[in-house]
């Protein structure tokens, strides 16, 4: 049996005025378990607290109720209060006789009767309350980011700034990411590469940063503090340390047929590479799908012209095993499938391109040197329609639901930038919505329209085809004067739509991160936890999470970095004892609540149970409490009752709504 | 709003069991408090850490016990402080209403409602209008007595 | 029939012999050739005793939980009909039963007999029964007898989830799919969910009034695999020794039927049993209807694996107020 | 009366957003007095006899480009077809009986004939 106190506080008259507090307190003693009763003033100040521990002490009291206001207010007061009086602190209950009592209710013999129900129930909880004690868990002070486009870079930087070790898994031979294929950034048209490269090298040259390139993540096991990953470090048949990349190699490679990745296939490279002249780190890969050597055993030509001897045809792919405090997914997106929009001619016309093409198009080192050229003949076009929301905004199998929040700003881009250096092109931009909300971005689109004379169009393209002339015609509409629109033009650029890399849900699995139906990662909590997994210790950077921009993107990296850093600065970390846990006797490892876990805090192991002297291998649910934050779904879930919850036990609520029902 | 002054049933005054989530509702009916919106003491309200953790059982035992009415409350949908605890919640509290009802047990003795910690309003709102249901259906003896059907003589 | 059960005996016999299997699971016949009970044969001997009736409705996969635990070597070999297939699935994703250790031979089921409806017929002393297809030739002490053979078929062969096995390692005799139509399985959960509050009540407060609590429901089900049972948990907060408080008592079929809602696999083994013939399986399909309705079809034990409905969700699920709106449609 | 069209085409005009995929593939719209993106927000209006006397509903081909390319599923040409299947009906009478079928069954003809007759000219 329990020995229990009840403190009740009159809050000033914010109780007392509506709850007869000698009354609540006569009426409890009686109560099973209660072995003090008393009231006071203010239970929260200095005198009040020094009262419960007086009692604590000389009624050597194993729990504690406080009948004052909500306990979100002052749980944790008097938890640590009882705590210095050598109680557990989780043997204190509070009755929310304030808020939930004394101030909603006018009635002084009303409340005063509420006020003793909810004591009584807050009584029936304590006398079943056990004492918990927070677990701890050890902290491995380095972290891993997945993905090494700007997001990770970015993310990468500040942890190692901050004095932690990180390291960057990047599955392309080169980190950079989508950025490096941009030409200019919105609103400022600043050069990506200028403002991209240096953060590479830095990236690079940081003490703190290990860049695993050509790399992707095999398995990871393990909880927050403790994950343990295996990265699959992919054979490049070119040894990192020695080669120089002077790219004597990737001239001279005579398989050529294959298309350039980073120039969107718009032309080819040679199956050894660098992709592209800034490439960090700047060594040459061995495409072995398209390398004569790995087809024929012959050629080895770019062995021979290697002066540093760094090409190795008998490299393997290498496993690499690390343990990690916290992860960072910044694995960003990718340009959706445009091919399945038989109406604007993709797949048949080589005028029709998407807007990434168009960047490198538009770029200095892409396949036109930075000349704005038609791809069918390599002819200066006189006119260009733009097409928005390619893939975006639909509900049909060929869209995706979301907008993709960047194409209206880098199609104003885009047709200023053309505007601006041929003015005799004509650019015509369809749109549904023009959404421009940040920054300077409404005033970069207006001008777009006013000063750079963009034709807008209100309205959507049904189809384009090519006519008689050998340009295209596009056949759309306007839906401000309700017109039908047909125009002549020489290119097609369509902003299609964004989404998440296609390795993302693999890269979920793996971490036990959920994903929602569009495969973006879901975060802990979408206003007040942003960057972080509902998985703790996982951390989103980027376009992973949702569509977003580049300044966006770099201050949600360096948001995950703080809640890394955050993390890593801790020694151990002290979990809550609220926590669920499975009873081994009556478990009986159906896996149910498994699968409602929103944190994947629970998993299986066959474990000997003596079960009242018989032994027997058994199947049995194990809570890690490190992961579990103790919302219940499982104790519900769970058909025999073996999972329960710490704190919020069955037997306590139960035994609350029984008294309250008495 | 005052649900005593019921004419018509003056004696009789419900019993309403109300399991609220920490995190959105718990703390919304702290700010009706806060807001001094009254809402009837026959309410009484039991903290749950989460919607999720609401066990059918703990309703039956409710009503078992004499409750005259049960509530639930949580996050709004996709508000959840778990991420996914309130759509289970919802499905088992969903099927459970639906079998009681089945049962012959008022439908009108249930309900869910999502209640966020801004709406304070809404938990005093809510919680007058659910009394005033209760109250007008009077003493529920129903389900206690499920099996017990007295032997007919 | 006969044949079939020949079939079964002699493949029966022969796996015992070459050692695949070490035990057999099956059915024998008891002093009447309608009380068939479940029951295990260890060796050809004891395989004697093997039948296959109209009356081996029993479904066998909740036994294996126990079986496979006790198996030391070898296969239990487990005879199942199409519908019991579904509730080996089930304990397969619950990890109830072990697959290694089961040898399942799939039975070819016609449909099988209740006969407390045949004796309800005012039909004693029955020898043998002839099934003629549409008719029942019943042989009786008294004489021949012949019934609708719709009229004495068990509630769940009325409406056959299928006659195709879910699990099996090989098939005796199978059955093609019943091309007749089935009986609509929820009529009589639509024809209570039509009722008034009060006439509900009143049904439900007639039938569960019956109950003995003798717990057979609850043993036979094969979702009621539990290690231990929250009814004889002391921490689930349910349970109760004393007689004092009675929850346990009164709220015993409603608390079942939602710990199998989403498990069950409308198997009907619980009405089967029920010794006061309450119709406990409309509480079961109460549930799947509901669970059919709103959150789309769900067999559970169709696959092994399939995620419970309640162990899932979808951001778009009705609101716990669609029951108001449903009832007052 | 914008329930009626909305029940019998099965469409949620609400789900529009204005995009005019439709009337910009659409090949009769320049045939068309009223075009096919403004159906969808007419019959959310309840402008439902402006729609009745519009020459549009005999213009547009049912040749589905609206269907197909369609963003957000509101599919106009069923929006369409629901107005006109309202004006034939409203012009009523059973045009076909089931007596008359035999006599006017043809092998040329398609049996796909025989059940749009039924389904525009009977009540």
């Amino acid at each position: 049996m329990q020995r229990i106190g009840v403190f009740v506080c009159w809050c000033g008259s914010n109780i007392a005025a509506t709850v007869d507090v000698d009354a609540v307190v006569e009426a409890v003693k009686n109560e099973p378990g209660v072995c003090h009763a008393q009231n006071y003033q203010y239970m929260c100040s200095e005198a009040g607290q020094g009262l419960i521990k007086n009692a604590i002490k000389e009624h050597n009291l194993t729990g504690i109720v406080v009948c004052s206001c909500s306990p979100r207010m002052h749980e944790a007061t008097f938890r640590k209060t009882a705590e210095q009086a050598g109680l557990n602190p989780y043997m204190v209950e509070i009755a929310n006789i304030r808020e939930h009592c004394s101030w909603i209710h006018k009635d002084k013999k009303e409340a005063t009767e509420k006020a003793v129900i909810l004591a009584r129930a807050a009584i029936a909880k304590v006398n079943l309350n056990t004492p918990l004690r927070p677990g701890e868990s050890m902290v491995t002070k380095r972290a891993l980011v997945i993905g090494g486009g700007i997001a990770g870079i970015q993310s990468a930087l500040d942890i190692a700034d901050a004095g932690y070790p990180v390291d960057i898994v990047e599955k392309s031979p080169t980190i950079g990411g989508k950025m490096a294929q941009l030409d200019k950034t919105f609103p400022t048209l600043d050069c990506a590469a200028c403002i991209l490269t240096p953060k590479m090298v830095e990236a690079a040259q940081h003490p703190n940063i290990n860049i695993y390139s050509y790399s992707e993540v095999e398995a990871v096991t393990g909880f927050v503090g403790n994950f343990d990953v295996k990265i699959k470090k992919k054979a490049r048949f070119v040894d990192e340390k020695k080669c120089t990349g002077c790219a004597v190699c990737t001239a001279k490679c005579p398989s050529r047929k294959g298309g350039n990745e980073f120039n969107c296939n718009l032309d080819n490279r040679g199956a050894i590479y660098i992709p592209f002249a800034q490439a960090v780190p700047n060594v040459a890969c061995i495409d072995s799908t398209r390398c004569i050597h790995f087809k024929t055993g012959k050629c080895g030509i770019c062995e021979k012209s290697c002066s540093a001897g760094a090409v190795n045809f008998d490299q393997k792919d290498e496993i690499i095993e690390q343990k990690y405090g916290a992860i960072v997914v910044a694995t960003g997106f990718q340009i959706s499938d445009v091919t399945k929009f038989d109406e604007f001619q993709y797949t048949k016309h080589p005028d029709v391109i998407t807007s990434l093409e168009l960047e490198r198009i538009m770029n200095a080192a892409g396949p036109t040197k930075g000349t704005l050229l038609r791809m069918s003949n390599k002819e200066h076009p006189k006119d260009i329609v733009f097409i928005q929301c390619v893939g975006s905004r639909g509900n049909t199998c060929r869209d995706k639901t979301y907008c993709s929040k960047i194409c209206c700003m880098y199609t104003a881009k885009h047709a200023m930038l053309i505007r601006e250096k041929y003015p005799d092109v004509n650019v015509h931009v369809f749109y549904i919505d023009v959404r421009t909300p940040g920054k300077n971005f409404d005033e970069f689109y207006r001008r777009a329209v006013e000063q750079y004379n963009v034709d807008y169009i209100k309205g959507m393209v049904g189809k384009v085809w090519e006519n008689e002339e050998g340009r295209l015609t596009v056949q759309g509409v306007d839906l401000l004067s309700n017109r039908r629109i047909m125009l002549d033009t020489d290119m097609v650029v369509l902003a299609a739509a964004i989404e998440p890399s296609e390795g993302v849900r693999n890269i979920a699995t793996m971490l036990t991160a959920s994903i929602d139906t569009n495969d973006f990662l879901t975060e802990a909590h979408p206003k007040l936890r942003p960057v972080e997994s509902p998985t703790a210790g996982v951390f989103l950077s980027g376009v992973c999470q949702g569509p977003k921009d580049i300044p966006e993107t770099v201050s949600q990296a360096g948001a995950a970095a703080v809640k890394v850093v955050g993390l890593l600065a801790k020694d151990k970390l002290v979990t809550s004892p609220c926590t669920a846990n499975a009873n081994e006797l009556m478990c009986n490892g159906c896996s149910t609540c498994e699968r409602v876990c929103p944190y994947g805090a629970i998993d299986y192991i066959d474990k000997e149970v003596n079960d009242h002297g018989k032994r027997e291998v058994r199947r049995i649910a194990r809570v890690n409490s490190a992961l579990c934050h103790g919302c219940g779904a499982c104790t519900v879930a769970c058909p025999s009752g073996a999972m329960d919850l710490q704190g919020f036990s069955n037997r306590q609520i139960m035994a609350e709504v029984d008294a309250i029902c008495k | 709003m005052q649900v005593s002054e019921n004419t018509e049933n003056k004696e009789f005054k419900p019993l309403i069991v109300a399991f609220c989530c920490n995190w959105c509702s718990y703390a919304g009916a702290d700010l009706a408090g806060t807001s001094r919106l009254s809402y009837p003491a026959e309410v009484k309200i039991i903290r749950v850490p989460c919607s999720c953790r609401v066990n059918p059982m703990f309703i039956l035992k409710a009503f078992e016990k004499g409750a005259d009415g049960v509530i639930m409350c949580g996050c709004h949908p996709g508000d959840c402080h778990y991420s996914t605890g309130n759509y289970y919640a919802r499905r088992r509290m969903t099927l459970l209403f639906s079998m009681l009802d089945y049962l012959g047990i008022d439908r009108a003795r249930t309900r869910v409602e999502w209640v966020s910690a801004a709406e304070g309003q809404k938990f005093s709102l809510v919680m007058n209008d659910f009394a005033k249901t209760v109250t007008e259906l009077g003493e529920n003896i129903k389900l206690g007595d499920l099996r017990c059907k007295k032997q007919q003589d | 029939m006969q044949k079939t059960a020949g079939l079964i005996k002699k493949r029966v016999l022969e796996l015992l012999a070459d050692g695949t299997v070490t035990k057999v699971l099956g059915w024998k016949e008891g002093d009447f050739i309608y009380d068939v009970t479940p029951a295990s044969f260890l060796s050809a001997q004891e395989a004697d005793g093997l039948v296959y009736s109209s009356f081996c409705g029993a479904n066998l996969s909740k036994y294996l939980i126990s079986e496979c635990k006790a198996l030391t070597e070898g296969k239990i070999l487990a005879l199942l009909k199409p519908c019991d297939t579904y509730s080996f699935n089930q304990l397969l994703t619950e990890h109830r039963i072990d697959r290694d250790k089961v040898y399942v031979i799939g039975v070819g089921c016609k449909g099988m007999l209740d006969i407390e409806k045949i004796k309800a017929m005012g039909i004693k002393g029955i020898t043998k029964v002839i099934d003629n297809g549409k008719e029942l030739d019943i042989k009786t002490i008294y004489g021949s007898k012949t019934c609708k053979r719709e009229d004495a078929l068990l509630e769940k062969c009325l409406c056959c989830k299928s006659k195709n096995f879910k699990a099996f390692d090989e098939i005796i005799d199978p059955e093609p799919e019943t091309k007749e139509e089935k009986a609509d399985r929820f009529a009589k959960v639509s024809e209570l969910e039509a009722m008034t509050a009060e006439e509900r009540y009143a049904f439900w407060q007639e039938q569960l009034s019956k109950c003995i609590r003798c717990n057979a429901c609850r043993n036979v089900c094969p979702a009621c695999s539990c290690m231990k049972c929250v009814f004889d948990n002391p921490v689930s907060g349910v349970s109760s020794k004393a007689n004092t408080d009675s929850f346990e008592e009164k709220m015993f079929h409603i608390i079942r039927a939602f710990h199998v809602a989403g498990r069950c696999t409308d198997c009907g083994e619980c009405s089967r049993v029920c010794p006061q013939n309450i119709p406990l399986h409309l509480l079961n399909r109460k549930f799947i209807k509901d669970i059919n309705e709103l959150y789309g079809e769900y067999q559970a034990g169709e696959e092994v694996g399939s995620r419970a409905p309640l162990a899932d969700f979808t951001f778009d699920d009705a609101e716990p107020s669609v029951v108001n709106e449903r009832g007052n449609s | 009366m914008s329930e009626d069209i909305i029940a019998i085409s099965g469409i949620n005009p609400r789900q529009c957003m204005k995009c005019g995929k439709c009337s910009a593939t659409c090949p009769a719209f320049e045939e068309m007095d009223i075009h096919p993106h403004q159906f969808a927000s007419m019959v959310v209006e309840g402008r439902i006899d402006e729609l009745l006397a519009s020459e549009s509903i005999w213009k547009c081909l049912s040749c589905f480009a609206c269907v197909e390319r369609c963003p957000r599923s509101v599919e106009p040409a069923k929006l369409i077809e629901a107005v006109r299947v309202s004006v034939l009906r409203e012009r009523g009478g059973s045009f076909l009986s089931p007596d008359e079928i035999p006599a006017k069954l043809d092998p040329e003809l398609p049996s796909q004939a025989i059940a749009a007759a039924f389904r525009k000219y009977r009540k």
